[in-house]
């Protein structure tokens, strides 16, 4: 009946009806040849999606092939739900990281809990059990009233959602720059856990098997969302989508409990959750995958509304749902499993031999299209690049220099900046202990979790300074890795592998199509140089408003194992008398500093450089000293430099502690934010195993009883003298105090 | 002093657990008469007296109240009894 | 030590308690789900945390319902002990096993954080490992944690002695900083703050493990006594 | 078909957290003529018409809808528009 709202295949043709769908005449004339005919609404509809960027990855396909997706610890590299490495007894850490930026950008509670839910549904159809979450989350400065509100409930979506399931979020990462005032990024990782013998896959096989739906129903909400994702946000957004999706994290932890006992039975044939795109991409990627067809039954759907059309049931995002592939005959067993759980299971079709995505509905074909031709053959472009004239210009600079330093207000300013503020207001809402395995709770550093029944554990960690990225794409891809990976180091984990997260502007714009490139160079070497392959991720393009473009963003999230949980090791200083050590040249490098832009209001110049080979032998250097056990509290040096890393030092210490610091080098050194550096406090007894560990250390002063940060040139001039309670009030009130002026 | 009654719910279309899992449940307790089931705010918001106060219970619904993205809002206006 | 874990759909901390009183205690655990009719044959029973049914409508308003609630209501009747940590305890407020109401935390917020508990009294079988007047360091995990009760009630519980933990510092914004209450008869407690999550080092603190060690004890001595 | 509109909302002297935080934010945002402001809940319950419609909502307000330790209820039947 609303079918005949619907335009007809010659309307589609002649109206171009597909340019409302993001379809460009030549994909359309492609889809007219693939079929030898015209396309229907519905299956209009089902090409438009699925070659949206969001799936299908039309721009960026070529240029992620550079990654380096394997070693000894890979045992399932991108292409499935999530990827997964080895850990040893067996087990394996299963884990990937979505964006759910654009949503979040026009409802923000709602946009991250979805976004949450997605990437739980990755982990757990991989048959793995989420244990951890984390997220990578990038805002405007919080100055206006909108940027707070677009905070305060993405924080909230995510918490409401994550702590509802009962999976701890350990951990992650906050920035806040001028760049995503309009566009918001939120990106969520989660890691789950398996026995390596359990790992599944999405696949469609066996002419005759069932295709069943399982979980919520389905409704009109998100209609188009992959498409959506794949554009520019405008003013018209908002009132563009159709309807947003609401998470539900009740179902959602049925659903999950439920797939984690059906993945147990043999007669699953394989399990894929309906995220993107939801049922299309699901059913199309399966049987494609497998080299089969579906045919589907629609008017078996579980749907929420009346009178949904196949084109709307095909294209929903509702949540909270997958589908999964049994044996013939079967079925009843998937179902009693559900019926447990209070879910709807229901068989929707068949596997068949056609490699056709067919559908039906109220007795009548209504779709009939080639699976590949949806999935694996969507169209590839390689779009065109350009080096921006900003790098050309920035290259070009002699380096930036703070003007006139006067350290301790610098520093406590810098405390201050929210990007470097401690975020307690932010995991402090977070369930970050629920499943008993968090050794190292959010606060510094990467997140442990331990391996109930063994003696290893998990470091966990998400990273990626977008500034180093836009003054130099491929430099800063090699500091994104670097830098995860050394927060793995420093916390007493081998980096096994990463999931990352490209948040870029349009890619059909050359300079960002450069900045897409170069920062996947950068990225590639140094996985391939840390030995920290790219076993999944997302790419999340067109972020950008009518005001610009945000920072080349791609998010690092890393795993790495603790090979005994005794190894983990946290920042905070431990006891007086411990030596402080820096690992690494501090040199006179500020471009893309926190202090520039603090000073400039803006970021220019070169990146700080990076030697790989450094980086590589330092990081063996620090976890073979750890290991060792002659560590007592090991850090990057990350933004804000040393004067900030010994900070958190101090604040995330032992009560009681400070430190007393002797610098021989100019006073703005101490936040200078060259690459590939350690503070390391050691016991003194372990000073000569330490030192023969690590022979390019600085000693640069020792841990005392005093609550207090002296910091004194060599003759004696003091360059910072304060308590710990003030850096505290500085660095912890920051966050708090912003969120609630309401000026 | 007036008392004004806000009254926010979801729109049409938006998934709505909270309803749902009322529903299930008043079913599980037999109450097998009940067909569906939405869980909206009831905001009542005591006002000073003062000109357009219509026009400023529409801004505080479109502003704060509400979320227009997913809810929609309507509201009446009652005499307070003094207290 | 025969104990029961009660498993709604949403509980999410039914693991924790399991693992909890396993290694803690050395427990026999058995998780039992929520349409079970009966819990007779366990020695101890344990509503653990999360959001049973979502906490959609109020925290624990729907799994009260749940069937086999009546056999737990009936046992604790009996003298049974009963356990509920957060949503298990709003779930025995919401059941009236126990008096009063959880309201939203004060700064609307979830909080997840490690805080610190005065013991009030160690008479009761869940707390008789603890000095009284002892502080403990046991995390709180909990969007709805604002505990309520009339002026009356308030008064009946001090002058029984079932004000069991309070907050060191006002947390969430509970009257009288209640943490944890129990029931007169003391064979039903309360309480918002995970002892399930304090009991190994590892994790931060093991103050939580006194108290399953106290209803092991509890239960061995009445079994001296029984046979 | 009935609709059944639930209001739930917390007790006369029982502290609303929430609904001093509107009212907090109806301040910041300049609204100065806000005196008070609660939160409740406003539940639409579409039932069947049957014998004792009264009686059997006033049953489920009382067991699931409303915690009278801290809340009040009252609600009003409106005869439904048929879809
Ligand atoms: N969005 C977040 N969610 C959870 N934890 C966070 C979040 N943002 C920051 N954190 C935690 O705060 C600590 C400091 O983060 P960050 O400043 O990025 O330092 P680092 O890069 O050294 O880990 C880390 O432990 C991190 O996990
Ligand atoms: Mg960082």
């Amino acid at each position: 009946m609303s079918l005949q709202l619907e335009p007809s295949a010659q309307q589609i043709k002649e109206e171009k009806v597909y340019q409302e769908m993001g379809l460009i005449d030549g994909e359309f004339a492609y889809i007219e040849k693939i079929l030898g005919r015209l396309p229907n609404y519905t299956e209009l509809g089902l090409f438009s999606v699925m070659w949206s960027e969001h799936c299908s990855y039309k721009h960026s396909k070529n240029v992620l092939k550079k990654f380096p997706t394997k070693s000894e610890a890979v045992l399932q590299g991108p292409g499935e739900g999530a990827g997964a490495v080895d850990i040893g007894d067996g087990q394996a850490a299963v884990f990937k990281i979505e964006s759910h930026n654009h949503p979040s950008a026009v409802e923000p509670y709602q946009g991250a809990a979805t976004g949450v839910g997605g990437i739980l549904r990755d982990v757990f159809s991989m048959g793995a059990r989420p244990i951890a979450l984390l997220n990578s989350l990038r805002f405007g400065e919080l100055d206006t009233p909108r940027v707070r509100y677009l905070f305060e409930e993405v924080v909230a979506g995510i918490a409401g959602y994550g702590n509802c399931v009962g999976v701890p979020t350990v951990g992650g990462e906050v920035q806040f720059d001028p760049c995503y005032k309009e566009n918001p990024l939120v990106n969520a990782m989660c890691v789950g856990l398996i026995d390596q013998k359990d790992l599944q896959k999405g696949v469609a096989q066996g002419a005759g098997n069932t295709v069943m739906y399982i979980g919520a129903s389905t409704g009109r909400d998100g209609i188009h969302g992959a498409t959506f994702a794949s554009e520019e946000l405008t003013e018209e957004s908002e009132s563009k989508r159709p309807s947003v999706q609401v998470g539900d994290p009740f179902t959602e932890k049925r659903v999950l409990e439920a797939c984690l006992e059906i993945i147990q039975s043999d007669a699953l044939i394989g399990i894929q959750d309906m995220g993107a795109a939801g049922l299309t991409s699901s059913s199309a990627e399966m049987a494609s995958k497998a080299g089969y067809g579906i045919e589907m039954n629609l008017d078996h759907v579980p749907q929420r509304e009346h009178a949904m059309t196949p084109y709307e049931m095909m294209l929903s995002e509702s949540q909270e749902r997958m589908l999964i592939v049994v044996e013939k005959g079967r079925e009843d067993e998937m179902k009693a499993i559900c019926e447990h759980w209070e879910l709807h299971a229901v068989e929707v079709g068949v596997v068949t031999e056609k490699q056709h995505l067919t559908l039906r509905h109220n007795g009548e074909t209504v779709a009939d299209i080639p699976v590949d031709a949806l999935a694996e053959d969507a169209p590839e472009y390689n779009p065109p690049s350009a080096v921006p004239a900003y790098y050309k210009e920035f290259q070009a600079q002699t380096p930036w220099a703070p003007a006139d330093v006067k350290p301790e207000e610098t520093l406590v300013d810098l405390l201050a900046r929210p990007t470097i503020a401690s975020k307690e207001w932010v995991y402090d809402q977070y369930d970050y202990m629920v499943q008993t395995n968090t050794a190292v709770a959010p606060g510094a550093g990467a997140a442990i979790l331990r391996i109930k029944d063994t003696d290893k554990g998990i470091a966990l960690t998400t990273d990626g300074n977008s500034r180093y990225i836009y003054l130099d794409p491929e430099r800063g891809g090699q500091i994104a890795v670097a830098e995860a990976a050394r927060n793995i180091v420093a916390s007493g984990g081998r980096p096994l592998g990463i999931t990352d997260c490209l948040n870029y502007g349009s890619p059909e714009k050359p300079e960002i199509f450069w900045q897409i490139e170069k920062s996947i160079d950068g990225m590639s070497a140094a996985c391939a140089k840390l030995n920290a392959p790219v076993v999944g991720g997302n790419v999340s393009l067109y972020n950008e408003t009518p005001n610009g473009s945000i920072y080349p963003t791609p998010v690092i999230g890393m795993v790495g194992l603790v090979e005994n949980i005794e190894h983990r090791t946290t920042s905070g200083f431990k006891a007086d008398g411990d030596i402080i050590y820096v690992l690494g040249e501090t040199k006179a490098e500020f471009g893309g500093s926190e202090l520039q832009q603090m000073q400039e209001g803006s970021i220019f110049g070169p990146a700080p450089a990076i030697d790989l080979d450094v980086e590589a032998k330092r990081q063996e250097n620090v976890l073979a000293a750890i290991q060792a056990g002659v560590v007592a509290s090991a850090q990057d040096i990350a933004e804000g430099g040393l004067a900030v890393a010994v900070s958190e030092g101090i604040m995330g210490g032992t009560e009681g502690l400070g430190a007393e610091i002797s610098f021989d080098e100019d006073a703005s050194l101490l936040f200078s934010e060259s690459q590939s550096r350690y503070v390391l406090t050691v016991p003194a007894e372990k000073r000569d195993q330490f030192e023969q560990l690590l022979p390019d250390v600085f000693e640069i002063g020792r841990v005392t009883s005093t609550e207090n940060l002296h910091i004194t040139t060599p003759a004696g001039d003091t360059l910072v003298n304060i308590s710990r309670e003030q850096l505290e009030q500085s660095w912890k009130g920051a966050i708090p105090c912003m969120v609630k002026s309401k000026a | 002093m007036k008392k004004v009654h806000v009254y926010v719910t979801l729109k049409e279309g938006v998934l709505d657990p909270q309803g749902s899992a009322v529903a299930r449940s008043l079913h599980a307790l037999g109450y097998d008469e009940v067909q569906e089931v939405s869980v909206g705010k009831w905001i009542v918001v005591e006002v000073e007296e003062g000109p357009n106060l219509e026009a400023r219970v529409t801004e505080m619904c479109e502003k704060l109240l509400c979320n227009p993205v997913i809810e929609d809002y309507s509201f009446s206006v009652e005499e307070a009894v003094s207290s | 030590m025969k104990a029961a874990v009660l498993v709604f759909p949403g509980s999410n901390c039914d693991h924790d308690m399991y693992y909890a009183l396993e290694k803690g205690i050395g427990a026999d655990v058995e998780f039992v789900r929520h349409t079970e009719k009966s819990v007779a044959e366990y020695d101890a029973i344990f509503i653990p945390g999360g959001f049973s049914y979502g906490d959609y409508l109020r925290s624990g308003a729907i799994a009260r319902f749940a069937p086999v609630m009546e056999s737990v209501v009936e046992e604790a009747e009996k003298g049974k002990p009963v356990l509920g940590v957060c949503n298990g305890f709003q779930v025995l407020l919401e059941a009236g096993l126990l008096p009063g109401a959880m309201k939203r935390n004060k700064d609307l917020k979830f909080i997840c954080r490690q805080v610190e508990l005065r013991v009030e009294e160690n008479s009761s079988l869940f707390t008789q490992d603890y000095q009284a007047g002892e502080t403990i360091k046991v995390p709180v995990a909990h969007g709805d944690g604002n505990y309520y009760c009339d002026d009356e009630t308030l008064a009946s519980l001090k002058e029984n002695g079932q004000i069991v933990f309070t907050y060191e510092d006002d947390v969430n914004g509970s009257r009288a900083g209640i943490a944890g209450i129990r029931n007169q008869a003391g064979n039903v407690l309360g309480m918002m703050p995970h002892p399930e999550r304090a009991v190994e080092e590892l994790l931060g603190s093991k103050d939580g493990l006194a108290l399953f060690e106290s209803m092991y004890k509890h239960w061995r001595e009445s079994r001296v006594v029984t046979t």
